[in-house]
């Protein structure tokens, strides 16, 4: 019999590959975007395996909106980065430093 | 005999057995259609364009199918140089799979469903946007500019005719009441009034083009474009993971064949709805509906010229994604106030 | 083992060594992939937590238009990926280190007593005829509906953020405009004139 | 007004229905299929098929390498070298015609004073060696002698339009 905490664990690994996946991929852009969506994967396990578990519809609800919201952030966050790309042929984060000035 | 050897199997097997063999008998009739599906395109255009088609393999051709079938699979598959191997040949893989494991919802009458689930249009929409893997990654796979233009392409049309058949699908659903594929055409009973085509006409027509564009079948496909980038995403396949992508294609346009005849005209419900014996609703008239949008796939095919890439953007984007909002007011609006005798 | 168990661990596996993959992978197009074989592991996973109509959502939202659209940026950008790579092996240890301690934290909260069975109890037994959607719908246009509408705007912002970020007039490019293409009539285009032959010389 | 009109009229798909109809209509039309190897289109004596020599009534070959239909094939298909023959005509050593330049277009018939390169009707060539597509001078003759009687009541059938 599976238990809620079998879930909370997954979700705890794969938040903490995504961090480190953002450590690892301090330059590329596109992968730390990945990586972000990858958080949100893990948290979103965390709020339906709650929902399930106390069987409350509350949790996926909350998951629906932060589908949304991440939709909307992949779109813009890849659209930034087009514009970026058409304006300094990089995406490599350590370029990006016209504002320091 | 087997009777008793059937008995004595756990009851667990005894229902994948049960599964599998439905399974099969979706799947051989599938193949076999989509086979002739081949034949008959190359008959139909023929005939169109006033030839008469292949007619030298068997009797009136009919063994051709057979004859490319065995011609395909003796031949090499050729891997380019610097190809991805493992997506090369997971590509074509992945083109299929959506196509065929649609068809577990598709209900041919009342009871002939295999998995009678309540999301079987969100099951349906969630598979065919995944139909478009194979394509984006045959393209990048192939290590080829002509593929990767063909991919780039028809990723950025089956995206975008994503939104405008995921919107006729929701009027569908507003005016079926259900996700279920057999409740909406049990909502449908009634007579051919009652179908769906006349008050969701526009979305007909939106789903019926969406469904074109989104199998990239002429005069939507770009993505193969042979005047222009050669074959598109699989320059680069031949032999068997070539014929892959090509069954897929077809399985694919039977499927949206099934779920128009299905969503808009009342799948297996008789259009003679009153009449004895011809009003009985059966799988006869689901597979005769079926046939006749098959037919006009390639009737579409042989009268109408290829779009331009830009002008079929403009279409998906402009014109149809503001149709469908439009309609889907009107057909919500109808169903609140109960409009008499659609929605009754 | 139960069957459900044996799923969860498989989907779970496989989950985890994608995850694992996106963030290590050489080049960008893999890492998408990869990220895809994630998505669907877990929508496998919410499946079993009878999550139908979310893990349907996550198919046709994530792996059908997010990644789609990720890979489309990836292989249209001409990405220099050595120099992508050059800091990695500096900042390995100090992400591990902060990636070991996230979850050694996180695993001590989640193993706690707060979480444990007896505390939690089992899930909710469903009846036959419960439609996970239906309910889901049920929430959400009721108590959630302004919540709802909220999130329907952010759509619509990022979808005019994204236009008008990405969208450039090119002077050098000539467009047309299919409306007037079609509108044209033949009296506006072709003018017969009535001219005399010249006579031969 | 008008583009009101027009735009409400787009709508409607009238041009597309327009084409449906005339495809569906040819869906229902005679066939004008060809059955090749066994049925086959009738032939103008004018067809312009594979190249021959001919020769005289008494087995003198006609080409005296005036290099005429050399000079005027547009493809240069056509390679000829010549020397006087024992008896002191000038004969060709090598006519050679590459069949993959030529474009049969029958220049050098026109231009051949004694009419000895000529274009019979034969079009069904196929290769599968090397070099088959160059037609030698004993192959061209060979044509020409097979061919004899086809090619001279062809020429004779034509003469009055010349």
């Amino acid at each position: 019999m599976l238990a809620l905490t079998d879930y909370l664990t997954l979700g705890a690994i794969l938040f903490s590959i995504s961090v480190v996946g953002i450590f690892l991929n301090r330059r590329n852009l596109i992968i730390m975007l990945m990586a972000i969506e990858l958080m949100l994967l893990a948290v979103n396990m965390n709020f339906i395996a709650f929902s399930h578990f106390h069987g409350n519809l509350d949790g996926q609800v909350f998951v629906f909106f932060i589908l949304t919201v991440a939709a909307a952030e992949a779109a813009i966050g890849l659209a930034i980065l087009i514009v970026l790309f058409r304006n300094r042929r990089t995406i490599n984060v350590n370029d990006l430093d016209l504002m320091k000035g | 005999m087997i009777e008793s050897l059937w008995g004595v199997l756990p009851e667990a097997l005894q229902t994948t057995v049960i599964i599998v063999a439905k399974i099969v008998a979706i799947m051989v009739p599938l193949m076999l259609t989509v086979a002739y599906y081949t034949l008959a395109e190359r008959k139909v255009i023929g005939f169109m364009q006033v030839r008469i088609g292949p007619n030298r393999v068997g009797p009136r051709g009919l063994l051709q199918p057979i004859a490319d079938a065995l011609k395909l699979m003796f031949k090499e598959i050729i891997l380019p140089t610097n190809a991805n191997r493992f997506l090369f040949i997971i590509a074509p893989v992945l083109s299929i799979t959506p196509a065929l494991a649609a068809w577990a919802v598709i209900p041919f009458n009342e009871t002939w469903v295999l998995a009678d689930i309540d999301a079987s249009i969100l099951y349906i929409l969630a598979l065919t946007s995944f139909g478009v893997y194979g394509v984006i990654i045959a393209g990048w796979a192939s290590n080829s500019k002509y593929a990767l233009l063909g991919a780039m392409r028809s990723a950025a049309q089956m995206v975008s005719y994503e939104i405008a058949m995921g919107f006729a699908l929701v009027g569908v659903l507003i005016a079926g009441g259900s996700l279920n594929l057999g409740d909406i055409v049990q909502a449908q009973s009634g007579s051919i009034l009652h179908w769906f085509w006349l008050p969701l006409f526009p979305l007909l027509m939106v789903y019926l083009i969406s469904g074109i564009a989104e199998t990239n079948r002429a005069p939507f496909d770009v993505a193969e474009g042979e005047s222009e980038i050669v074959a598109g995403f699989h320059v680069e396949y031949s032999g068997m993971t070539f014929a892959v992508f090509f069954l897929a294609e077809y399985a694919n346009m039977i499927l949206i064949a099934a779920l128009t005849a299905i969503m808009f005209f009342g799948g297996w419900l008789s259009p003679f709805q009153g009449i004895p014996l011809l009003g009985e609703p059966s799988l006869f008239w689901f597979l005769l509906k079926t046939a006749f949008f098959m037919f006009c796939f390639l009737w579409f095919r042989a009268t109408f010229p290829r779009y331009r890439y830009d002008q079929i953007m403009r279409l998906g984007w402009k014109v149809f994604i503001p149709i469908t909002i439009v309609w889907l007011l009107v057909v919500a609006l109808a169903v609140v106030v109960e409009l008499p005798w659609w929605f009754d | 083992m139960a069957f459900d168990t044996l799923v969860f661990y498989v989907f779970a596996a496989v989950l985890v060594f994608a995850a694992l993959r996106v963030v290590t992978c050489r080049n960008p197009v893999h890492a998408a992939l990869f990220l895809v074989l994630a998505f669907l592991n877990s929508a496998g996973l919410w499946l079993l937590l009878e999550a139908e109509f979310l893990a349907m959502t996550l198919v046709l939202v994530y792996v059908g238009a997010v990644m789609v659209l990720f890979l489309f940026v990836v292989m249209m950008l001409d990405v220099n990926l050595t120099e992508m790579r050059a800091g990695m092996r500096r900042f390995a240890p100090l992400g591990l280190g902060v990636g070991v301690l996230l979850l050694v934290e996180m695993a001590l909260i989640v193993r706690s007593s707060a979480f444990s069975a007896d505390q939690v109890g089992d899930p909710v037994r469903h009846a036959a005829d419960y439609s996970n959607t239906k309910a889901l719908g049920s929430v959400l246009y009721t108590d959630y509906v302004y919540a709802f509408e909220i999130a329907a705007v952010i759509l619509l912002l990022a979808i005019i953020a994204a236009i008008a970020l990405t969208l450039r007039k090119r002077p050098e490019t000539r467009y047309q405009d299919p409306a007037r293409q079609v509108s044209v009539r033949r009296e506006d285009r072709v003018r017969l004139i009535k001219m005399p032959a010249e006579k031969r010389g | 007004m008008t583009a009101i009109a027009n735009y409400f009229r787009s709508l409607l798909l009238l041009e597309l229905l327009k084409g449906l109809r005339l495809t569906g209509r040819y869906f229902f039309a005679r066939k004008f299929t060809v059955q090749y190897p066994e049925e086959k289109t009738p032939q103008s004596n004018r067809f312009r098929g594979i190249h021959a020599l001919r020769r005289y009534a008494n087995g003198e070959e006609r080409c005296i390498a005036c290099k005429l239909c050399e000079a005027v094939c547009p493809a240069l298909a056509i390679t000829i070298e010549a020397e006087p023959r024992n008896d002191g005509q000038r004969r060709t050593t090598l006519y050679d015609i590459d069949l993959f330049k030529c474009v049969y277009c029958g220049y050098c018939e026109e231009a051949c004073p004694v009419d000895a390169v000529v274009l019979t009707r034969v079009f069904e060539v196929a290769f599968d060696r090397r070099g088959q597509n160059i037609m030698t001078k004993q192959k061209l003759l060979a044509m020409g002698d097979q061919h004899e009687t086809q090619i001279a009541s062809d020429r004779t059938d034509d003469a009055r339009f010349r």
